[in-house]
């Protein structure tokens, strides 16, 4: 979190800059208009709803700007994705296996991310990946239901899976 | 497409027919909501996407606030037999035959499904682009050819919701007969400096001055 | 469950994130409302959505929904009367709820109505804010019942026990 | 077959409006009865094809006004909708104050309790 070390003002500018950026971007993809009356009335309502909105932006917003982050963002679409399929197959595998194994339960496992918004995505991404399914988070501690928990060491196993999304987490937000 | 709609529209009513039996009211309250949804992709299918988007929406924060209504007043119906349940019955199903024969009456004289629009609507559907300047002839008939209906209608989303304040305003005969309960309220998150006496609309300030000692809370 | 009225981080930090965008979606599904699907009433009613997202993500005490609340029912009629100040105007043009401002005569443009669009904007505050201002009421009653509680029938069998708030939804 | 269909589903919220006892039940039957009417008058303003009544840029006006669904019944459903949203608030209030004052929302215990 590089924006929380510099000085209260520029940190306060960053947030409103990238929800500007955000919501602008939004409006173009919306309405589609270039003319000038739209492109004013867009920057107008994007600058009020980012003043609005300042006291619940997030810190960890304004680091999206920066271009390696959001090229890490982007890349992280399409590992999503295949980590998607995969566990798609897995889940499939293991419904259509006549002895159905599976052994469903709570796992709990520490992340070594530290922002909010890193956390929380992380938590998303696992409860979209079927067959495990992010319940709740407390502090630094993820409780995930696996569709089928580990013999040995469950909640070590968990976090090693864990790794593999916080390597681009980590880029993204960190 | 004829298929597609007909499908979508059986779907609709076996998802109604569920709601209302099921005992369990989150669980009716959902398949209501999914109802509403289903009716959303039928309002596309029949080329109004205004109204597909509004359905959307609206059915979004009708089951919240029914979900918080069940949340507050239980979840289930009691399946206690009544004798009155029979008179019901009886009396309903007979109302229910009654409009059933007008209603026959009604939709032999409706012309075909798809045949067209209406006398008034060539018109608009003319003129409303050049006229009015807006591409939209939905929103060219609400702001501008129709605008004093909107202007009621505005009125009576008005009337309704004031009718929700009033019915929920805490009246002074309520509170005095509620014990006197202490309560300072924790204060709320950094986020907010006054956060107990501050999410209530001004429609409650007249009641809050008559009982000081109620936050309502 | 950090703080207290609200629901887990989970759900907060995503409400934080997404906010900002549904309500610039919803003023331009208003302002573009004469031009592509939509208008003041379906830009209304996401508008309050997004609130009722923040309260039910926050809790009625902190967040949106105590600094919007205490506007909302101020903002409702000042859509109202917004709505009839501009049919007023158009006594300018001619009469009652007439198109009083000068129109750009390209069609697809925003200026091309600009009169619709004011009126899409107050129509816009009258839901969003009436609607949200009704939303709170009914949120905001719940609890109340709870805290002062009884009235003499009030024991007849109803499940009062506390819900986890917010949880339900 | 689509009116038929469309009337069932009228028939159907009716029915928990008339005979259904729980309040919440009887408000779900009157959003139902509210989503048949709306779509009974969209559904008597369609036209084959199917056309949204939105003039897109580069389109025939002439064509347009010829094959475009009827946009009337439309703008009346949009406010209906949105007015049905208040109505459905209004009777939650009136709900809650119901449960606050004979502790149940079933309207035969309701009568009960009253004589």
């Amino acid at each position: 979190m590089t924006a929380t070390a510099g000085p209260l003002v520029a940190h306060r500018l960053g947030r409103f800059v990238s929800l500007f950026v955000f919501g602008a971007l939004l409006w173009l993809a919306v309405t589609w208009s270039f003319d000038a009356a739209s492109l004013a009335v867009g920057a107008l309502l994007c600058a009020g709803v980012a003043w609005g909105l300042r006291r619940v932006e997030l810190d960890e917003a304004p680091l999206l700007l920066a271009p390696l982050r959001l090229a890490f963002a982007l890349a992280y679409l399409p590992v999503l994705l295949a980590y998607v399929v995969r566990a798609n197959v897995d889940v499939a595998w293991r419904v259509l296996h006549p002895r159905l194994p599976i052994r469903p339960g709570i796992v709990r496992a520490r992340t070594t991310l530290r922002s909010p918004s890193g956390r929380v995505l992380l938590a998303n991404s696992i409860t979209l990946t079927p067959g495990t399914l992010s319940v709740d988070l407390v502090g630094d501690v993820l409780y995930v239901h696996r569709i089928c928990v580990p013999e040995q060491d469950p909640d070590g196993a968990t976090e090693r899976e864990l790794r593999k999304f916080e390597f681009f987490i980590r880029r993204i937000f960190e | 497409m004829d298929v597609v709609l007909i499908a979508l529209l059986v779907l609709l009513v076996v998802g109604s027919l569920i709601a209302l039996e099921l005992r369990n009211l989150l669980s009716a309250v959902i398949a209501v909501g999914v109802v509403g949804l289903g009716l959303s992709i039928v309002f596309l299918l029949l080329g109004a996407p205004d109204i597909a988007i509004t359905q959307v929406v609206v059915e979004v924060i009708v089951v919240t606030v029914l979900i918080r209504l069940t949340g507050r007043t239980g979840r289930t119906v009691d399946a206690a037999p009544d004798r009155r349940d029979a008179v019901a019955v009886w009396l309903g199903g007979g109302v229910l035959l009654m409009l059933l024969g007008l209603m026959i009456h009604v939709l032999s004289a409706l012309p075909r499904f798809g045949s067209g629009a209406s006398l008034p609507a060539g018109h608009y559907l003319e003129n409303a682009p050049a006229q009015t300047g807006a591409s939209n002839v939905v929103t060219a008939i609400l702001l501008d050819y129709r605008a004093y209906d909107t202007l009621g209608e505005a009125t009576v989303i008005l009337t309704a919701i004031v009718g929700a304040l009033v019915v929920l305003r805490h009246t002074g005969r309520d509170v005095r007969r509620a014990p006197p309960v202490p309560r300072g309220g924790p204060p709320g998150g950094a986020d907010d400096p006054k956060p107990a006496e501050r999410e209530l609309p001004p429609q409650h300030s007249a009641a809050r001055s008559r009982d000081q000692e109620v936050q309502h809370v | 469950m950090s703080e207290p009225g609200g629901m887990s981080p989970i759900v907060r930090i995503v409400t934080r994130w997404l906010l900002g965008f549904v309500l610039v979606f919803g003023f331009a599904v208003a302002l573009f409302g004469h031009l592509t699907p939509g208008g003041g009433f379906a830009g209304g009613v996401v508008i309050t959505c997004g609130f009722v997202l923040a309260t039910l993500a926050f809790g009625a005490k902190t967040g949106p929904a105590a600094w919007f609340g205490r506007l909302a029912s101020t903002l409702d009629a000042v859509g109202a009367l917004a709505f009839l100040a501009l049919a007023l105007l158009g006594y300018a043009a001619g009469h009652f709820l007439a198109q009083w401002a000068g129109r750009d005569p390209e069609p697809f443009r925003l200026t091309s109505a600009p009169s619709l669009v004011l009126l899409n904007l107050a129509i816009l505050l009258k839901v969003g804010a009436g609607l949200f201002a009704g939303f709170l009421a009914v949120a905001a009653f719940g609890r109340a019942a709870e805290d002062v509680g009884t009235d003499e029938f009030s024991d007849a069998g109803a499940p009062q026990g506390p819900e986890p708030e917010g949880r339900e939804a | 077959m689509i009116y038929p269909l469309i009337a069932v589903l009228l028939f159907v919220g009716l029915y928990g409006l008339l005979v259904k006892r729980h309040v919440v039940q009887k408000i779900l039957g009157l959003a139902i009865v509210e989503y048949a009417v709306n779509l009974l008058l969209v559904a008597i303003g369609y036209r084959d094809g199917g056309r949204p009544p939105i003039l897109t840029p580069g389109e025939d006006p002439a064509a347009f006004a010829a094959g475009s669904v009827d946009p009337l019944p439309q703008a009346l459903v949009l406010t209906s909708i949105v007015i049905g949203l208040g109505v459905v608030m209004l009777l939650v209030a009136i709900a809650m104050r119901l449960h606050q004052r004979f502790g149940t929302l079933d309207t035969t215990r309701m009568n009960r309790l009253h004589g």
